[in-house]
C-alpha cells in the first residue's frame, strides 16, 4: 500500500470514529431531558397561558418535537456544513463560541506543546547522557513530581502563592491584553508552567529510557569513530529514533491533558478557553453546544490519533503502511 | 614518519570501568604494535578485553566510566593525550573502525548513504553532490551493486553481509591508514565471511592500510593475519608471528585456543573454567586458575615478564621465564593438520559483487 | 432564554427563586444593586443582624409537656419554642392526627413497623454552606426527634428538573373541608399533593425562596390557597389563605396592608409550609478607598456617584462575579448577574433609593387610585443612532407587541397581565390596572428597560422569537444611547464584560438624587469579571485587582481584620428553608406522610436550633427566620418592637 | 481434594498449575468457591431481606451496614487474594526471584509500603474509627504543631497562645469547615480510593480479557470488527463522556466505577488479542483441537498466566488515573459530595485554601503520593515481571 493510499485509509476511519463518537454524544444528549421546555412551561403557567402548549412551541421552536431520526439527520447535515446552530448559554453561534474559545485555548495550548515537545526530549536526552548523576536525579524527580501531582492542586497552590500571596502575577485572567505582551506573558506563566509539568514527565520518561538505549547503541559507537561530536551524535543519533517511540507518548500525553486536564486549568486560572465552555455548557445543557465542543475535541483526538500513526510511520523507517 | 617507526604503537594501555560494584579492570597494561600494510589479530576469548582495547586506541569507549592510561602513538602522536577536538579529526579520517554487528552498528534511522556522507563530511569540506558521488563510487568499491540507486535505501533494507560492505564503505571515506576491525566477521554466515575478508585483503592492498582485526576465531586469523597477539583477561599472554604461533604456540592458553579448532586437531572443545572475575583478577598468571601445568609459581606475584621464545615471538609464562622450565608446557608436534599453515578454508571463493 | 448557572454555592442557592422571581418582574430590580457574585439583590429597609432575632423569646407559654400552647406567633427553634422535649410533644399531636402508629421509642421516633424513622435531606452539591447546613439539621432532627436524617447532595438543576418540578396534570382534592380543583396547574405546583415529580424526596435545602418584603402581595403566589402558583412541596393551607390575601389587595394604605398581613403571617409562622431557617446576608468586601456602598440592600442604586479617593473621574471599578452571563439580551434576561451586567450599560424606569423610596430614572409613577398610573417619560433620553429620541411610543409598543403578546415569551411577561396601556402624549402614557395596587411599583412590575421600537418592530411583524434572542443590537446593547452610566464595548462570553464611561449620560442632567449625578460616572471605565473560583475572587479583591467581591461568611472575620478590605453586611430578602415534600412521595419513612401534618411541621422547627445554626455555619451573620418576612420588613407581623 | 492438594502446598507449581488444563477446582478456585458464596448468600440476605438502611450485621449486633459497592469490593478482594497473593505463596520460588528484582527498586518498595498503607488504613480504617462527624464547634482546627489566628476556628480544641490556636493530637491533620477530622476523612477516603482501584481494575480485567480473547478466538471479520470497536473505544475523548454521562445521569460511586471502567479496558482487549494470537499459533491449536480441552481452559491455562504480569502492570499504571479523574471532577462539581473521596475534600476545602490550607494539602499531598507510588510500583513491576516490555503506558 502507497503512502497515499494508507493515508486516505487512516482519515476515512478518522471520520468514521468522530461520527460514531459525536453520534453517541447527541444520543446521551437527547436522553436527557431539556430543561427549556420545562422552564417554558413555568412561563406559560405564570402568564395564565396554557403551560403545555408553551411546552409544546418550545419542542417546536427548538425542532424537539421530531422524531429523533429526523432530528439527528439534521444534526449529521448541520455537522458537515458547519452550521452547528446557536448556543443558548452564550447567546452565539456555536461556531463563534467555539472560535472564540479557541483563541485563548490556543494561547496557552501553543506554547505549551512547543516547551513540551521541544523541553521534554531535551531534558530526557540530557538525562541519559547524565545518567545516575545527580543530575539524572533531579530530572527524575522532577519528572515524576509533575506526572503525578495533579494538575489543578498544583494550580491553585501556586496561583495562592504567586498570586495572593507574593502578588508577581494577577489573580485574574484578563482575556482583553494583547497576545504578544509581557502582561500576556506573565499571565499565562503559572498555567503553561502547570501544564508543562504536568506533560513533560512522561515524555521526558520515555526519551530518558529510549534515549539511554540508543546512546549505548553500538551506533553511537561507529558515529564515534567516524569522528561524530557528542553533540551532534545526540542530536542526529539518538535523538532521531527516540523520537519513535516518544511520538506515541507525546501525541498521546498531550491529547489526554489537552482534553482533561487543561479544563481544569482553565477554571483554576480562570481562562475562558475551549475547556470551560464546553463544562458549562454541558451543566447549562446548552445541547448545541456540547455537541459542537465533542466534535471539536473529537476531531482534535482523532486528527492527533492520526497524526501520531503518520509521525511514526515517517519517523521509523522500518514501518511500512501495510503493517498497520 | 621515520622508517622504523611503526604505525601504530601501544604501551601500557590500561583501561579500567568503576561501577557500582567496584573498580573493573578490563585491559591491564598491554602493549602492541601495527605497521603500515600489515595485519595485526588480536586473539582471545569474549570477554578477555580485545574490543576494549581497540576502542581505547581512539578512545571511543565513554570515560567515564571508562578510563584509559598508558599510551598511544599514531605515527608519533600520542593520542591519549590528544583533546578530544583533534582526536576526533583523527577518528574516521585517520584510523577507522569496523565493528562485529552491521545490524546495529547503522543507525536504522538514516539511508545509509546519509550515514556514509555524514563520515565524509564531518571531515573533508565536500558539497552534498560531491559527497554523494564519493559515497556512490565507495559503495560501488566495496561491492554493492546498484550502488547509486542503492544510496537512498535504509539499513534494514540491506543483508548482513552487504551492511558490513557498507560500514566498510563507510570507514574507507578518509582514506585511513589504519582499519580497526573488530570481529567484522563474527555475525555473519561462512561464505559471506569469507568474502568480507577478501575484500578487506583487497583493500588493505589498495589502501595502504595497516588493520587490526579482533577476533576470537582462529581460522579467520589464519587467514589474514601477520602478526597474533593472543590476549586473556586483560593481559598479552603471546605475541608472534602467524605461522611462529600457529606452528608453536607457547603459551598453555595459546595452545588450548588452537585445541579448540578442528581444523588444528583439536578436541574442538572449549577450554575449562571461566574468565576469572575483572573486578578483583588473581595474582600471578591470569590463566594459572585455569592451566593445567600451573604451579605455585604462576600464583603469585604479578604476570610474568614476557620472554622471547623465538625471534619475534614473545611468551608470558613462568615456565619460559628464568628458572623455568619450557618443556613442561612445550609441544612442538602442535600445528595445523596439512602442515602449511595457511588458510584451512579454501581461499578460492572470489569476492562476488553481493551476496543477496 | 432565561438559563440559571449552578457554578457558584452563593448564586446557586438563589438558582430557582431567582428564576421564577425574574419571570415576575424582578431580574432588573436588583441590577443596580449589584456590585458582586451575589449582587445584593431585593429591597428592604434596614440592616438586619442576628443577634436582635436571638432575644425574640417572647409568646411562648408552655415550655414543654402535653400542656404546650402555641402563641399567636410562635418562633420555633429558639427558646422556649425549641428543644427536645418542644419538639417531642408537638410531634406526638401530630401521631395523634396520623391514621398511622407512628410513636417515640425512648427517643427514637419509631413508624409503624417499629423501624426508626428515616428520611433524606437533599443539598446543593459542592456547596459547603448547603452541605453544612444539612449535617447541622440531620443532627439536630437526630437528637431532638429521634430521626436518622440521611443527607444526600445534589446538583441544583438537576433537582430542580427531576425533584423540585414536575409535569403539570392538575386533579382536584380537598383541601381545609373544601373542594379544590388545579385549573392552571404549573411545573412548580403540578397539582394536587397526589401529584408528585418524578423522584422521590423527603426534604431538601437546596433552594430558598424571596420573601417580598417590599410588597408581601407577591407572597400569594406561594401561599394563595392550594393552588397558588408556586407551590412545589404540595402544601395546603390550614387557613383561609386566599381570602386573606384578597383582603390585603383590597387595602388602601401602608398600614391597612400591615393591618391585613398580621394574620397572614402569623398563620404562616404557625403552619411552617416550608421549615423557616434564617436569612443570610449577603457579605460584601469592598475596596477602603470606595465611597459610596452602604449596608442596605439598596447599595448600589447611586453608583454613578460613587467614587474612589476624590469625587472626579479616574480609574477603573472593576467588580468579580462567579456566574457568568447567558445573555445580555434585556428581553430575555432572567438572570441576576446579568442584569447587574447589562444595568451598567442601560437603566431601566426606576429603582429604590437607600430608604427603599421609588427613584425616577427613565420615567417617573404617579396615581390617584392605585388604578390608573401615569408613566412620565423624561424627555431627554436618546437611543443610540439612528434610533433617536426616546417616547412613550416605545414604552407602549413594547408592552403592547412584547410583553403582552402570545408568542414572545419575555422575562418581563407576567408583570403586564391585565394591565391596559394607553398611550396618552409624546412622553406620557397610562396603565390601568384590573385591581387598585398602591405599591405597584414595589412589586417591580412596571419595570421596564427602553428598547427602540423600531428594532423590534421587523421580528414582531414576523413574530420571530428567535430572531429576538439572537438580535445582536439587544444583545450587545448597541442601542443604548445616554441610557446608561457606562457604554458596554465588549462581552467576552466566558470571563465578562468591559465598559467605557458613557460621556452622554442622562442622569447628569436630571434634578432629582446626589449632587454627585451631575457629573457621574466616576470612573473612566468599568469591568465584571466572571471568575468561578471563589478563592480567585477573594485573591483580587485582597490584592486590589477587583473592587468588590461577594466574601463567605466563615472569612467574614479575616477580610474584616484585613486593611485593604471593607466588608459590608447587605441583608438580603432570600431565606434558607428547610422544604419538606408534603406530596404523595414525599415521607419514605413509612405510610402516612407526616409533612402533611401541621404540628409535625411545627416540631421540626422547633427540633432545630436557628441560634446554634447561625451562630455554627454562617458565624453569626444570619438572622432567624420565623415567618414569611425578614425581621426588618414594615410587614413583619410582631407588634412588640 | 483439598486436603490432598494442601499437603503439597508449598510444591505447587503456579505455572504447571496453570498448563495442566484441567484444574477446575484447584485450592485458589476452591478458595474462591467458599468465600464467594458466603459473600453472595450475605449479598442476598441483604437485598432481599433487610431494608435499604438496616444494617448487614444487624443480626449480630453490629451497626455495619454492606452497600452494594462494598459487596463488590470485598469480592474483588477475594479474587485478589486467591489468584494473586495466594499463587505467590504456593510458588514460593517465583515469589523470591521476583522479590530480588522488585527490591533493587528503591522508591518502588517504599511506594509499596505507602500503598499497604493505604490498603490496609483503607479496609481498617473504617472499622476502627467513627465516621466523620459534623461538629460545627471545632470547625478549622489546625494540624498539630501548627498554629492558625484564633479568629480562623470557631472554637480552639488546643491551647490558645498569644491569639494564635495551636493544634492538637486529637485533629492531627485539622478539621475542615465543617469541623470534620481531616485525618478520619482521609482515613475514609482510601476506603474509596481502595474500592475505586480494586472494583474498576477487576471489571476492566474482566472486559478486556473476554473481549481480547474473544477477539482473538473468533478471528476473519468478526475480530476486525472487535478490533475496530476498540479502536473507537480508545479514541473518545474520556474526560469530556465522564464529564457528560456523570453530570446528565448522576455521579454517585457506583457511576464512577462503571463510566470509568467502560472507557479504560481497550488496552487491556488490545494486548490480550495481541497476546492471545502469539500463544494461539503454538498451544491453542495443540492443546484444543488435539486433547479436545475447551477454549476456556486454554485461555485459563495459557493466555491468562501468560500475559498476567503484564496485564497486572498495565492496570497498576490505570489506578493512578482513575483517582485523578474522581479527584478532577469531584473539582468540578460533578461527584457525589456526600462520598468522602479525596477529592471531594479537596473540592470542599479549595475556598478556605487562604486561611486553612491543610483541608486542601492533607488530602492533596496524600493523592500525589499514591497517585507517585502507584506509577513507581507500575514502572518496578514494568522492570521486574517484564524486562522486554517498554513502556507503552506512557
Amino acid at each position: 500500500m502507497g503512502f497515499g493510499r494508507y493515508v486516505s485509509a487512516r482519515v476515512l476511519w478518522a471520520a468514521v470514529v468522530s461520527l460514531i463518537i459525536v453520534t453517541v454524544t447527541f444520543l446521551l444528549l437527547s436522553a436527557a431531558p431539556n430543561p427549556a421546555v420545562r422552564r417554558a412551561a413555568t412561563q406559560a403557567a405564570l402568564q395564565g397561558g396554557d403551560p403545555a402548549e408553551a411546552a409544546e412551541r418550545v419542542r417546536e421552536l427548538r425542532g424537539l418535537d421530531e422524531p429523533l431520526y429526523v432530528r439527528y439527520m439534521d444534526f449529521l447535515r448541520n455537522v458537515y456544513t458547519l452550521d452547528w446552530g446557536w448556543s443558548v448559554s452564550t447567546s452565539m453561534p456555536v461556531t463563534e463560541a467555539v472560535t472564540n474559545a479557541l483563541y485563548y485555548t490556543a494561547q496557552y495550548s501553543i506554547p505549551w506543546t512547543i516547551l513540551t515537545i521541544i523541553l521534554g526530549p531535551l531534558v530526557g536526552v540530557y538525562s541519559a547522557a547524565n545518567m545516575y548523576s545527580w543530575k539524572d536525579h533531579a530530572a527524575t524527580g522532577f519528572a515524576f513530581f509533575g506526572y503525578a501531582i495533579p494538575n489543578f492542586f498544583f494550580g491553585i497552590i501556586l496561583l495562592l502563592i504567586f498570586g495572593v500571596w507574593l502578588e508577581w502575577i494577577p489573580v485574574i485572567y484578563k482575556p482583553e491584553v494583547p497576545v504578544f505582551s509581557v502582561q500576556n506573558a506573565i499571565q499565562l506563566t503559572l498555567p503553561v508552567f502547570v501544564l508543562v509539568t504536568g506533560s513533560i514527565g512522561a515524555v521526558m520518561r520515555v526519551s530518558r529510557n529510549e534515549s539511554a538505549e540508543f546512546q549505548n547503541a553500538d551506533f553511537m559507537k561507529t558515529a564515534k569513530a567516524k569522528g561524530v561530536s557528542p553533540l551532534r551524535a545526540y542530536a542526529y543519533h539518538v535523538m532521531r529514533p527516540t523520537l519513535v517511540p516518544l511520538s506515541t507518548t507525546l501525541v498521546g500525553q498531550l491529547l489526554a491533558l489537552f482534553l482533561g486536564a487543561s479544563l481544569l486549568v482553565e477554571v483554576v486560572f480562570g481562562i475562558p478557553g475551549l475547556g470551560r465552555l464546553t463544562y458549562n455548557a454541558l451543566i447549562q445543557q446548552d445541547t448545541n453546544l456540547v455537541l459542537g465542543t465533542t466534535l471539536f475535541f473529537t476531531f482534535v483526538a482523532v486528527i492527533g490519533n492520526l497524526i501520531e500513526d503518520l509521525v511514526f510511520t515517517v519517523l521509523d523507517p522500518r514501518i511500512s503502511y501495510d503493517d498497520r | 614518519m621515520s622508517a622504523d617507526q611503526p604505525l601504530l604503537e601501544v604501551e601500557n594501555l590500561t583501561t579500567t570501568f568503576s561501577t557500582d560494584n567496584g573498580t573493573l579492570t578490563a585491559v591491564d597494561g598491554i602493549d602492541f604494535s601495527v605497521d603500515t600494510g600489515e595485519t595485526v589479530c588480536i586473539v582471545g576469548e569474549s570477554g578477555s578485553g580485545k574490543t576494549v582495547a581497540t576502542e581505547s586506541i581512539t578512545r571511543i569507549i565513554n570515560t567515564p566510566p571508562g578510563e584509559i592510561e598508558g599510551t598511544v602513538r599514531y605515527k608519533g602522536r600520542d593520542l591519549l593525550s590528544l583533546p578530544e577536538s583533534e582526536l576526533r579529526q583523527i577518528r574516521g579520517n585517520d584510523i577507522a573502525h569496523i565493528f562485529q554487528n552491521p545490524q546495529e552498528a547503522m543507525n536504522h534511522c538514516y539511508t545509509v548513504g546519509w550515514q556514509i556522507v555524514e563520515a565524509l563530511q564531518i571531515h573533508q569540506d565536500v558539497s552534498d553532490d560531491e559527497a554523494r558521488a564519493r559515497a556512490v563510487d565507495l559503495m560501488d568499491r566495496v561491492g554493492i551493486a546498484n550502488a547509486s540507486s542503492r544510496f537512498d535505501d535504509y539499513p534494514h533494507e540491506f543483508s548482513g553481509g552487504q551492511k558490513q560492505r557498507v560500514m566498510i564503505a563507510m570507514a574507507l571515506v578518509g582514506d585511513p591508514d589504519l582499519l580497526i576491525a573488530d570481529e567484522p566477521t563474527t555475525a555473519l554466515d561462512v561464505t559471506v565471511q569469507a568474502q568480507i575478508l577478501k575484500l578487506l585483503d583487497d583493500l588493505q592492498e589498495e589502501f595502504e592500510m595497516g588493520i587490526l582485526f579482533v577476533t576470537h576465531d582462529l581460522g579467520v586469523v589464519a587467514e589474514i593475519a601477520d602478526r597474533i597477539v593472543v590476549m586473556y583477561a586483560g593481559k598479552v599472554m603471546e605475541r608472534g608471528g602467524v605461522l611462529d604461533i600457529f606452528d608453536h604456540p607457547g603459551h598453555p592458553y595459546t595452545q588450548q585456543l588452537l585445541e579448540c579448532l578442528p581444523e588444528f586437531g583439536g578436541t574442538g572443545g572449549g577450554i575449562s573454567g571461566t574468565l576469572p572475575d575483572p573486578y578483583d583478577p588473581p595474582e600471578g598468571c591470569r590463566f594459572a586458575p585455569r592451566c593445567e601445568y600451573a604451579e605455585e609459581a604462576c600464583r603469585t606475584g604479578e604476570q610474568p615478564e614476557e620472554v622471547e621464545v623465538a625471534p619475534g615471538q614473545r611468551v608470558s609464562c613462568v615456565h619460559y621465564g628464568p628458572g623455568g622450565n619450557p618443556s613442561i608446557v612445550r609441544n612442538d608436534e602442535f600445528g595445523p593438520i596439512d602442515g602449511d599453515g595457511t588458510a584451512p578454508t579454501d581461499g578460492e571463493s572470489e569476492v562476488g559483487p553481493a551476496d543477496d | 432564554m432565561p438559563r440559571r448557572n449552578i457554578e457558584d454555592r452563593d448564586d446557586s442557592r438563589h438558582i430557582d427563586r431567582r428564576e421564577w422571581l425574574s419571570a415576575l418582574g424582578l431580574a432588573g430590580a436588583v441590577t443596580l444593586a449589584g456590585c458582586s457574585g451575589n449582587g445584593g439583590g431585593g429591597s428592604g429597609s434596614g440592616g438586619g443582624n442576628g443577634s436582635d432575632g436571638m432575644n425574640g423569646s417572647e409568646g411562648g407559654s408552655g415550655s414543654g409537656g402535653n400542656q404546650l400552647e402555641l402563641p399567636d406567633f410562635p418562633k420555633f427553634g429558639v427558646d422556649p419554642l425549641y428543644g427536645r422535649d418542644v419538639a417531642h410533644t408537638l410531634a406526638e399531636r401530630a401521631f395523634e392526627q396520623s391514621e398511622y402508629d407512628y410513636s417515640f421509642d425512648g427517643d427514637t421516633m419509631v413508624n409503624p413497623d417499629g423501624d426508626q424513622v428515616e428520611i433524606n435531606i437533599y443539598h446543593s452539591t459542592g456547596q459547603e454552606t448547603s452541605q453544612l447546613t444539612a449535617n447541622f439539621i440531620a443532627q439536630e432532627l437526630g437528637q431532638n426527634l429521634g430521626i436518622n436524617v440521611i443527607v444526600e447532595a445534589i446538583d441544583g438543576t438537576r433537582f430542580n428538573n427531576e425533584y423540585w418540578t414536575a409535569e403539570p396534570q392538575g386533579g382536584t382534592d380537598t383541601v381545609d373541608g373544601e373542594e379544590v380543583t388545579w385549573e392552571n396547574p404549573t411545573p412548580t405546583n403540578p397539582g394536587p399533593q397526589s401529584v408528585t415529580s418524578n423522584q422521590a424526596w423527603d426534604m431538601s435545602i437546596v433552594f430558598g425562596l424571596n420573601t417580598y418584603p417590599l410588597n408581601p402581595l407577591t407572597n400569594s403566589a406561594f401561599f394563595d390557597g392550594a393552588t397558588a402558583f408556586y407551590n412545589p412541596v404540595g402544601y395546603y393551607p390550614q387557613f383561609d389563605a386566599q381570602e386573606l390575601f384578597d383582603q390585603a389587595q383590597q387595602a388602601s394604605s401602608v398600614e391597612e396592608l400591615q393591618q391585613a398581613f398580621v394574620d397572614i403571617f402569623e398563620n404562616i409562622a404557625y403552619e411552617q409550609p416550608y421549615i423557616t431557617l434564617l436569612f443570610s446576608d449577603d457579605l460584601v468586601g469592598y475596596n477602603p478607598e470606595l465611597e459610596g456602598p452602604i449596608e442596605n440592600f439598596s447599595n448600589g442604586w447611586d453608583l454613578p456617584a460613587w467614587y474612589e479617593g476624590e469625587p472626579e473621574v479616574s480609574g477603573s471599578y472593576d467588580t468579580v462575579t462567579s456566574a457568568r452571563f447567558t445573555t445580555l439580551n434585556p428581553l430575555f434576561n432572567t438572570e441576576n448577574g446579568a442584569g447587574t451586567a447589562i444595568a451598567r450599560a442601560l437603566d431601566q424606569g426606576y429603582t429604590f433609593d437607600e430608604n427603599q423610596d421609588v427613584f425616577p430614572l427613565l420615567y417617573d409613577m404617579s396615581t390617584e387610585d392605585g388604578e390608573v398610573w401615569t408613566f412620565d417619560v423624561r424627555e431627554n433620553l436618546q437611543f443610540s443612532e439612528p434610533y433617536g429620541q426616546v417616547t412613550a411610543e416605545d414604552f407602549v409598543y413594547l408592552i403592547q407587541e412584547l410583553h403582552q403578546a402570545d408568542w414572545a415569551p419575555t422575562a418581563a411577561s407576567t408583570s403586564w397581565d391585565g394591565v391596559t396601556v394607553e398611550q396618552t402624549g409624546e412622553f406620557q402614557f397610562e396603565a390601568t390596572l384590573e385591581s387598585p395596587n398602591i405599591l405597584w411599583p414595589k412589586t417591580y412590575d412596571p419595570l421596564l428597560y427602553p428598547i427602540p421600537k423600531d428594532l423590534l418592530q421587523p421580528y414582531v411583524e414576523e413574530e420571530d422569537v428567535q430572531g429576538l434572542e439572537q438580535d445582536e443590537e439587544l444583545l450587545e446593547l448597541q442601542f443604548a444611547g445616554n441610557l446608561g452610566a457606562f457604554e458596554l464595548t465588549a462581552w467576552n462570553r466566558g470571563s465578562g464584560t468591559e465598559y467605557t464611561r458613557n460621556d452622554e449620560y442622562y442622569l447628569r442632567d436630571i434634578d432629582e438624587g446626589p449632587d454627585l449625578f451631575s457629573e457621574g460616572p466616576y470612573f473612566e471605565s468599568a469591568s465584571i469579571s466572571v471568575v468561578r473560583e471563589q478563592a480567585s475572587r477573594l485573591g483580587a479583591l485582597r490584592t486590589g485587582e477587583a473592587d468588590a467581591a461577594a466574601i463567605p461568611p466563615e472569612q467574614y472575620e479575616s477580610y474584616q481584620e484585613n486593611e485593604n478590605v471593607d466588608v459590608l453586611q447587605v441583608p438580603t430578602p432570600y431565606n434558607t428553608i428547610i422544604s419538606v415534600n408534603q406530596r404523595a412521595n414525599g415521607w419514605s419513612a413509612g405510610p402516612g406522610n407526616l409533612f402533611q401534618l401541621v404540628p409535625f411541621r411545627q416540631a421540626m422547627a422547633a427540633a432545630i436550633s436557628k441560634q446554634d445554626l447561625i451562630q455554627g455555619v454562617y458565624r453569626g451573620l444570619a438572622s432567624p427566620h420565623f415567618t414569611w418576612q425578614p425581621r426588618w420588613s414594615q410587614f413583619y407581623p410582631s407588634t412588640d418592637e | 481434594m483439598a486436603t490432598e492438594k494442601s499437603e503439597r502446598f508449598d510444591q505447587v507449581d503456579w505455572n504447571d498449575l496453570s498448563r495442566s488444563g484441567r484444574f477446575d477446582l484447584s485450592v485458589n478456585s476452591l478458595g474462591m468457591l467458599l468465600t464467594t458464596i458466603p459473600l453472595a448468600l450475605l449479598g442476598v440476605y441483604d437485598w432481599q431481606f433487610l431494608g435499604e438502611r438496616t444494617p448487614t450485621f444487624e443480626f449480630i449486633g453490629l451497626e455495619q451496614n454492606l452497600e452494594t459497592l462494598d459487596f463488590f469490593f470485598i469480592f474483588t478482594l477475594f479474587l485478589a487474594f486467591w489468584y494473586l497473593v495466594l499463587p505467590l505463596y504456593q510458588n514460593p520460588r517465583m515469589t523470591r526471584y521476583y522479590w530480588k528484582e522488585f527490591r533493587r527498586n528503591r522508591p518502588a518498595v517504599v511506594s509499596l509500603g505507602w500503598l499497604g498503607v493505604v490498603f490496609v488504613g483503607g479496609i481498617v480504617g473504617p472499622l476502627i474509627l467513627n465516621a466523620p462527624q459534623q461538629d460545627l464547634l471545632i470547625a478549622y482546627q489546625p494540624p498539630v504543631f501548627t498554629s492558625v489566628a484564633d479568629t480562623t476556628p470557631a472554637t480552639c480544641v488546643g491551647e490558645v497562645m498569644n491569639g494564635r490556636c495551636y493544634g492538637t493530637w486529637q485533629h492531627p491533620l485539622g478539621t475542615t469547615g465543617g469541623g470534620k477530622d481531616v485525618f478520619t476523612m482521609i482515613v475514609y477516603g482510601m476506603t474509596i480510593s481502595m474500592q475505586i482501584g480494586f472494583i474498576t481494575t477487576t471489571i476492566v480485567a474482566t472486559i478486556g480479557i473476554t473481549f481480547g480473547t474473544l477477539s482473538a478466538y473468533s478471528g476473519g471479520w468478526v475480530d476486525e470488527i472487535m478490533m475496530r470497536f476498540v479502536d473507537i473505544i480508545l479514541s473518545f475523548p474520556t474526560f469530556l463522556m465522564f464529564l457528560l454521562i456523570l453530570y446528565i445521569y448522576g455521579a454517585g460511586l457506583g457511576m464512577f466505577i462503571v463510566v470509568f471502567s467502560l472507557f479504560a479496558w481497550g488496552g487491556t482487549a488490545r494486548y490480550i488479542r495481541s497476546k492471545s494470537l502469539s500463544i494461539s499459533e503454538e498451544e491453542f491449536i495443540k492443546a484444543s483441537r488435539i486433547s479436545g480441552a475447551s477454549t476456556y481452559q486454554v485461555i485459563r491455562g495459557h493466555v491468562v498466566p501468560n500475559a498476567a504480569s503484564s496485564i497486572i502492570t498495565q492496570l497498576t499504571l490505570l489506578i493512578p488515573g482513575f483517582l485523578l479523574a474522581e479527584a478532577q471532577l469531584a473539582f468540578l462539581g460533578v461527584g457525589d459530595s456526600t462520598v468522602p473521596s479525596w477529592g471531594q475534600l479537596i473540592a470542599t476545602g479549595r475556598s478556605d485554601l487562604s486561611f486553612a490550607p491543610w483541608i486542601v494539602l492533607a488530602p492533596g499531598i496524600v493523592l500525589f503520593l499514591t497517585i507517585l507510588a502507584f506509577n513507581f510500583l507500575g514502572d518496578a513491576l514494568l522492570d521486574a515481571l517484564n524486562p522486554e516490555a517498554e513502556a507503552e503506558n506512557g
